[in-house]
């Protein structure tokens, strides 16, 4: 029996002024019926490429100089758009990445599943709903009678992710594409997601391609697993291989860059001083004014939280590190620390007593700085780097000899080249652009950065030498990091000590040790159990096993 | 009151309803009686806001007022006074008394009559200043205005003056209802009762007046027609393409621009008459440069004036030579027109004490067009003569806010008078209503008002010839051009006549004939 | 300059915007030297003509040369918008920054004042201040400005805005920078941009409104020879000589596109990640 | 949408109608030129001049004039025209409904045209269509209406001679010649909503066609069409109520000028009558009902919006 899908030697090129631009390069896969392959990738590898391929919505300027894409043995890139149409959806469905941006806003949800069943199984509406609320009940939603007539802005990421996932089991397709359906959610939500594409994976037998960046996540949900670079397949085998005998260059490197908890990069805690570099009391940050009106009548709501009297402390060269979902409150706390919110409660630096903004003088700004999530937005668009970088020395001075000089010398230091100075920040990649971030916190001689998510943006191999970098920096400089993150297994690399945030609480603060040994705070376990660990056999999904099913969204603290 | 008066010199000056009615039909040359019914689409280029006929101020609303009201007497096409309400009338010797008898059974449109006592209070409320009436200054020296019975108006005047039934057909002086006015003539402002041919329908003061026949109208024929729409174009070119395509029956008035093309229509006839209508350049003879008569010869000597008959009205006119008689009036006294003469007027400019030329602001209203185009072409014309002339049009409120009677340089523009007497002592003699030059000048005066009181025709002819002389030579204002007035009409039309005046209209007169479209 | 120059090129619209506003600008540089006639010149012999070798565009109603008023006319006509526009954007840039910069309850009250000022038409809001001053260019170019001034407020502030809540703009104010040179150095730059695009879009919309009142008899005055004054005059002698009307509109209408193409060129030009 | 979102918003709107009635009263009252003048004209004497003034209260202060006026204005009388000595208010209001029923039309007109072209150039994005379109609308957006009014005025009328070059007929009158004599004014208004409201189309339609729910709706299989029409246009027309509202601001000035070339005796030729006769009282009304009506149509747009708006969320 044939494979349901099967790619054989196929090649994509994009037509551009420039000349044709390789995309794909003599693709060779196949997916058997009920097989899970993991397709992985970094940004620019073609993995998506190649999703679009499969589904065949390319773009104008996509050529095929050959190779061929069958489904169940037919061929697909001969195939009329008509018949495409009729076949997508139906033989074929397709998991997106953000299920937020993937359902239209302005129709109910039941609608965007019903509209499939009555396109390809010619069902009544009144089927077609009906049927659509069985899907919803399948795929784990609550109510699914209420949640057919929401509009997507009323449901959460998950929610609206298992209709997506409906969606696309709808039809009962041969084949379906997962394109990193879980990467916009959260840690535990994501969990749940993969939970589910497990379960329906393994009783519907449907042939499946995931695609994603996270090789770790992949290896535990896929049977196998097709690493892709640069176009190419460069290394394909079960999933338990892969992290075991890793065959390839570039998979060793990538698996060498995949966070992994067992594996310690940075040094040890310092030595309690006693004195505490920064510290925060009971600090509270609340958003948004309540407008007159609403006061006049008579609901004057209670204000948005974003943090809830947070009280913690840094030591001089320690590495805390701070995780938690979206909207638990990590980065506010950044933007309270670094004068960026107003707050109430105190912080001490130094011992020094830091009511409010006001009190943040000089002093304070040069040795707390702050590297923010997206290089493209903290880096001012119209200022070479030269400028970006020589501000914080006009400011602080601190610096020996010419301004170049010393721009030279930060860009050295993060390991760029010295030229780069007179760029515009467009002109350089994601990672470079980080590189710079770091370099403009670092100009000050700091003795504590605030790193909030600064490496969600970035590839897995760029965001591992940006670790490097700033384990690099710290070693060398002795300074004190707050790292913000969700993502459990890197904080686990490298912090000293672990805050565990859950919406603007903080739930949890203990030392690396005592988190390998177990948390205590249920919260935290459920964190950490929902991360997948980079580890060949040893996976914590099994695929088709039914998992101890969602877990209650609400935590006693 | 002197009774044996000469039948011939009465007959000169004064008319008998025996006599308008005789010739009216000769004048007209049309034997058979006119059909009666039928609606006329009467358009008009500006706005009827004016409804009461002692305020009225344009040539719209003039047409407007004399549909719905009857003056005393009113304005032939010849300028001789026909008899209106007044059937006959009489004076005294010294002309400083006339008697005025109305016809009987004159009925306003409400119903109630029409006597001498109407007439009087009418008159007094012109007279009286707050009314702000033009007629004020153009009904001429009355003094005192008494009814002796029911159907006699007698009018005392300050002065004699020959005049009076040509002037008390002035546009303004129409008889309204005694208990109007006397309580408050703010009422007419939105209903018009009159003794006009018609009675008014609808009143929108931007689009559309509709009046009706007057059954009860003294005279049991006329008004011909049945209804009568005055539609309001304020765009010239529209209104001419309203007349083209049928849409309107009739243009009282014609842009020279639109003329040709009008002509050249079928179906459409166009009408020209030689008029007194005249832009005028007044010149402050009161305050520099132009006190001094060389400036003002300098600056006349400059212009033109066959070209600009071209330059303004398309050629449609005639060249003017400073004084405000064309051929239209009685006593225009012909004179060579002056010829441009830039050295000349240079030398002149030279010996008042400009030899380098010298700059004024001329300031021309925006309504209507003609004031800036003249405006314009003088400012050119003047130019090689070393007058720097810069032109500035300002809105027609503003400029009768600011400049009309004050400015020293300005554009003027006026209708034609009924008599010879009216233009000059509306706008020239020192004591004139309008005097916006400030001539003042004796000599002048001396002529105009013995004319004024002369009823031999050939001596007032001279005097007046005089008069015209004196100002050519010393030029209070520079009239370089008379206009035509241009009229358009289907040719189904009958019966209508432009008037030389321009302010007069008679549509009672017209009718329509064969190929007239039905009209609700 | 020549960056961005090269950037408008790219894009045809930019490309052919550049070109037009270009042609024009020369228009009016040498304009008047290139005018084959005196603008005011009378010459009654040759009154209402079409184009001829020696009248290329024709005359008008007092034989003048419609190709030279023209010529003299683009200084009346477009230098007058543009400067209309520039009063406006300053003004406008300078209240919008301000309501920005000040926020809070401050900033909704000038914003809604704004608004409020906004639901003027800005023909009737240019008419009834053209009217109030008087009847000039200079009038008219104020009215314009003042109409103009409330959009490039709303406008400038929006952009403020967002830009203030960029994170290079938090990375500066964490860094302890001083307002101003937040203001002068991390935020202008990335405004101006916007309000740039926007003037060189209302400069179109300027020299149509400037024509409008001019035509309404609110703007230039004859012997002027503003285009809209030109195409006013020109509605008189339409039927005499219909190249009196088609020339002034035509160009008017050019320029307008000309400068609505440059503004929609400038928009992608200026984008620092294109 | 809550209740306190709609009366916030009308809050705003009586805010603003304040505001303009303060504008519009100010720009008004420094008008140079007596309004007792104005009046009378040629003819005003001393006496008369007086009179008016007083008649008219033009000697007190000109805030009590204001106080006046406005508390005049909330009892619906605007004061009686200078010129004519009609009550303002409803002439002005009888005009409004002239130029509210072209600029309906007009708007109708326009969105007829507008919304195929914008939908065919966003589908045919790049290519001729597209490039056709985008060409004529700027065009379009780049000829002022009296340009346009002429022009259209000397082809259909006085060459082709196919339409009533001006005037006005009312309904009630004879409805065909009153269409017949709106076709002309409605164009002219038409040329650049149509204009702007296609690229506004455009460009919306461009960006949703390429968000993720499209191409989500493509890759369930959908047809193109049920695509377009269903996912695409639903979203891409939201915002284009609101761009049609801010429009009539931009029509009602338009009027201004369509009216008084095309003679049509709606609000807008009103006003410049009023205008050049310096009625002050016909000024203030005109200004004021247009304003009025500018804010009470967005209003009901921003209303509409809300509600239409799945999404947005109001406080």
């Amino acid at each position: 029996m044939p494979p349901v899908l099967e790619i054989s030697n196929y090649t994509l090129d994009y037509a551009s002024p420039r000349g044709d631009a390789r995309a794909l390069d003599a693709i060779d896969l196949a997916i058997g019926r009920g097989e899970a392959l993991g397709l992985v990738g970094e940004s620019g590898s073609g993995k998506t490429s190649l999703a679009w391929a499969i589904m065949r919505y390319l773009p104008g300027n996509a050529r095929e100089p050959g190779g061929s894409i069958k489904l169940s043995g037919e061929e697909l890139t001969t195939k009329t758009p008509a018949e495409i149409a009729a076949l997508r959806g139906r033989r074929i469905g397709m998991v997106f990445q953000d299920p937020g941006t993937s359902l239209n806003p302005t129709l109910p949800l039941g609608e965007q599943l019903a509209e499939v069943l009555v396109r390809h199984r010619a069902l009544t509406r009144r089927q077609a709903w009906a049927e659509g609320e069985a899907m919803f009940a399948r795929v784990g939603l609550k109510q699914p009678a209420q949640m057919m007539r929401r509009y997507p802005h009323e449901a959460s990421g998950g929610e609206k992710q298992r209709v997506v996932i409906a969606t696309a089991f709808a039809c009962n397709p041969e084949c379906i594409l997962f394109d990193e359906p879980t990467t916009a959610l959260d840690v535990i939500t994501a969990r749940q997601i993969l939970d589910l594409f497990a379960e329906l994976q393994a009783e519907t037998s449907v042939a499946s391609l995931y695609i994603s960046h996270d090789l770790a996540l992949v290896a535990q949900v896929a049977h196998r697993v097709a690493v892709i670079h640069r176009g190419r397949i460069v290394e394909q085998r079960t999933a338990a291989g892969i992290f075991t005998n890793p065959r390839n260059d570039y998979t060793k490197r990538l698996i060498a860059a995949v966070p992994d908890p067992g594996r310690r990069l940075s040094g040890a805690a310092p030595i309690p001083s006693g004195v505490p570099l920064v510290e925060a009391r009971a600090v509270s940050v609340h958003y948004g004014r309540t407008s007159r009106l609403a006061t006049f009548f008579g609901r004057a709501r209670e204000r948005v939280v974003g943090n809830r009297a947070v009280s913690l402390s840094v030591d001089p060269g320690e590495i805390l590190g701070i995780v938690g979902e979206s909207g638990s409150g990590k980065s506010t706390l950044a933007k309270a620390l670094t004068g960026l919110n107003p707050f109430t409660g105190e912080i001490r630096f130094d011992g020094r007593r830091i009511g409010g903004i006001a009190d943040m003088d000089k002093a304070y700004r040069r040795n707390v700085q702050i590297v923010f999530q997206h290089p493209d937005a903290s880096l001012n668009p119209r200022q070479r780097i030269a400028e970006i970088l020589s501000r914080p020395l006009a400011l602080y001075g601190g610096q020996d000899g010419p301004r170049d000089m010393a721009v030279a010398r930060l860009l050295e230091q993060v390991h760029l080249p010295a030229d780069y100075a007179r760029r515009y920040p467009h002109e350089l990649s994601g990672g470079e652009k980080q590189r710079v971030a770091i370099a403009r916190a670092f100009a000050s001689k700091p003795r504590l950065v605030i790193c909030d998510e600064i490496t969600s943006a970035l590839d897995v191999s760029v965001q591992a030498s940006v670790v490097e970098l700033l384990l690099d920096l710290q070693r060398r400089h002795g300074t004190a990091y707050l790292f913000i993150t969700h993502d459990i297994n890197l904080v686990r690399q490298i912090a000293h000590r672990i805050a565990v945030m859950y919406r603007g609480d903080l739930v949890e603060l203990l030392d690396i040790e005592q988190l390998e040994a177990g948390p205590r705070h249920r919260y935290t376990r459920a964190l950490i159990e929902a991360v997948p660990r980079p580890v060949g056999g040893t996976t914590n999904i099994t695929i088709g096993r039914h998992s101890p099913g969602p877990i209650p969204g609400g935590f006693d603290k | 009151m002197f009774k044996l008066a000469a039948i011939d010199r009465r007959r000169f000056i004064a008319g008998t309803a025996a006599l308008g009615a005789l010739t009216l039909p000769l004048r007209r040359g049309f034997a058979a009686a006119p059909k009666r019914g039928g609606t006329l689409r009467v358009s008009v280029d500006q706005a009827v806001t004016k409804l009461n006929p002692l305020q009225t101020r344009v040539n719209c609303e003039y047409l407007v007022a004399e549909l719905l009201y009857s003056g005393l007497t009113r304005l032939g096409i010849n300028m001789m006074p026909e008899p209106d309400l007044a059937h006959s009338w009489s004076y005294s010797a010294d002309l400083t008394e006339w008697t005025f008898k109305l016809r009987e059974g004159l009925v306003f449109h409400d119903g109630t009559p029409c006597t001498a006592a109407d007439v009087v209070a009418s008159f007094e409320a012109i007279l009286d200043p707050k009314t702000a009436s033009p007629a004020l200054q153009n009904v001429g020296p009355i003094a005192q205005v008494t009814a002796t019975d029911k159907t006699s108006v007698v009018f005392k005047l300050s002065a004699p003056f020959a005049d009076l039934p040509v002037t008390l057909a002035y546009t303004n002086a129409k008889i309204v209802p005694a208990a109007i006015a006397k309580s408050g003539l703010a009422r007419l402002d939105q209903q018009a009762i009159g003794t006009g041919p018609f009675k008014l329908v609808s009143f929108e003061p931007e689009r559309l007046v509709s009046v009706v026949r007057n059954e009860a109208y003294y005279d049991k024929d006329r008004p011909y027609l049945d209804r009568i729409d005055v539609l309001v174009y304020p765009d010239t070119t529209a209104e001419g393409s309203a007349l083209i395509s049928g849409d309107t029956d009739m243009m009282v008035s014609v842009q020279p621009t639109e003329y040709a093309r009008l002509k050249n229509s079928a179906g459409v006839r166009t009408l020209k008459v030689p008029s007194g209508q005249f832009c005028n350049i007044i010149l402050g003879c009161d305050q520099k440069p132009f006190d001094d008569v060389r400036v003002r010869r300098a600056l006349a000597l400059t212009i033109d004036r066959p070209t600009l008959v071209d330059f303004v009205v398309e050629g449609y006119g005639t060249p003017g030579n400073d004084a405000p008689l064309s051929s239209a009036y009685r006593f225009y006294a012909d004179q060579p027109i002056a010829k441009p003469d830039i050295a000349q007027a240079k030398k002149l400019l030279a010996e008042a004490g400009y030899p380098g030329g010298l700059t004024a602001t001329l300031i021309a209203s925006d309504k209507p067009s003609v004031r800036t185009q003249l405006a314009v072409a003088v400012r050119e014309m003047a130019k090689p003569a070393g007058f720097t002339i810069d032109v500035q049009t300002m809105p027609h409120s503003t400029y009768l806010d600011q400049v009309w009677k004050k400015g020293p340089f300005y554009v003027g523009f006026y209708n034609m008078q009924a008599t010879a007497d009216a233009i000059f002592s509306l706008l020239y003699t020192s004591n004139a209503a309008w005097n916006e030059t400030h001539w003042n000048n004796a000599a002048f005066d001396k002529l105009v008002g013995e004319a004024r009181t002369t009823v031999d025709e050939a001596r007032r002819r001279a005097l007046y010839a005089d008069a015209q002389k004196l100002m050519h030579d010393e030029v209070p204002s520079i009239i370089p051009v008379f206009f035509d007035l241009l009229g358009a009409q289907r040719d189904y039309v009958q019966r209508y006549q432009l008037h030389p005046r321009g302010a007069v209209f008679r549509l009672d007169f017209v009718s329509l004939g064969e190929g007239a479209p039905k009209r609700g | 300059m020549i960056e961005l120059i090269r950037r408008l090129l790219r894009t045809p619209q930019g490309a052919l915007g550049l070109s037009i506003v270009a042609l024009v600008l020369v228009l009016i540089l040498v304009g008047p030297l290139a005018a084959p006639h005196d603008p005011d010149t009378m010459a009654p012999l040759v009154r209402y003509k079409g184009p001829s070798p020696a009248y290329w565009l024709g005359t008008d109603q007092y034989g003048r040369d419609i190709l030279s008023r023209l010529l003299y006319g683009a200084r009346a006509t477009v230098v007058m918008a543009f400067l209309a526009t520039a009063l406006g954007s300053i003004v406008g840039a300078v209240v919008g920054t301000l309501s920005a910069f000040l926020g809070g309850r401050a900033d909704e009250a000038i914003m809604r004042t704004v608004d409020a000022v906004m639901s003027i038409p800005s023909l009737l809001f240019a008419l009834l201040i053209a009217n109030l001053l008087g009847k000039s260019s200079v009038d008219a170019v104020m009215a314009i400005g003042i109409a103009f001034a409330p959009g490039m407020a709303r406008i400038t502030r929006s952009v403020a805005l967002t830009v203030r809540k960029q994170d290079y703009v938090h990375a500066a104010i964490a860094r302890g920078e001083g307002g101003a040179y937040i203001v002068l150095r991390e935020m202008l730059p990335n405004v101006v941009a916007p309000i740039i695009v926007e003037a060189t879009l209302r400069i179109a919309f300027a020299v149509m409104l400037f024509a409008t009142l001019s035509f309404l008899g609110l703007g230039a005055q004859p012997p002027a020879s503003e285009w809209g004054l030109m195409v006013a005059e020109a509605r008189r002698f339409m039927h005499l000589s219909p190249w009196m009307i088609l020339w002034p509109s035509l160009a008017i209408a050019l320029v307008a596109i000309g400068f609505n193409l440059l503004g929609d060129g400038l928009r992608d030009a200026l984008n620092p990640r294109t | 949408m809550s209740l306190s979102y709609l009366l916030k918003r009308c809050g705003l709107t009586a805010y603003t109608l304040i505001v303009v009635s303060l504008i519009v009263f100010a720009v008004t009252q420094v008008l140079p030129g007596d309004a007792a003048t104005m009046l009378l004209g040629e003819n005003a004497t001393p006496a008369a001049l007086a009179a008016v003034r007083d008649r008219l209260g033009l000697d007190a202060p000109i805030w009590v004039q204001y106080g006046h006026w406005l508390g005049g204005v909330l009892q619906g009388d605007f004061g009686t025209s200078l010129r004519t000595g009609q009550a303002v208010g409803p002439v002005m209001v009888e005009a409004l409904g002239r130029s509210l029923l072209l600029a309906v039309l007009a708007i109708g007109f326009m969105l007829s045209l507008a919304l195929p072209l914008g939908i065919l150039a966003a589908v045919r994005r790049g290519r001729a269509a597209d490039l056709l379109v985008g060409f004529v609308s700027y065009i379009g957006v780049s000829l002022p209406e009296f340009v346009t009014a002429t022009l259209f005025g000397l082809l259909f009328a006085d060459w082709l001679q196919w339409l009533p070059a001006t005037g006005y007929v009312p309904m009630t009158e004879n409805p065909a010649s009153s269409l017949a004599h709106l076709v002309l004014p409605v164009l002219t208004v038409s040329v650049m909503l149509i204009a702007h409201v296609s690229r506004m189309v455009r460009s919306e339609l461009v960006d949703v066609l390429h968000t993720d729910y499209i191409r989500a709706a493509r890759l369930k299989g959908l047809s193109a069409r049920a695509v377009l029409l269903k996912h695409g246009l639903r979203n891409a027309l939201l915002p284009t109520i609101t761009i049609v509202a801010l429009d009539v601001g931009y029509l009602l000035g338009g009027v201004i000028v369509v009216e008084e070339i095309f003679a049509l005796p709606g609000i807008g030729r009103q006003l410049i009558v009023a205008i050049e006769a310096r009625d002050l009282p016909a000024i203030q009304a005109g200004a004021l009902i247009m304003a009025a009506t500018y804010s009470v149509v967005n209003f009901a747009a921003d209303v509409a919006y809300a509600w239409l708006d799945k999404r947005i969320q109001y406080d």
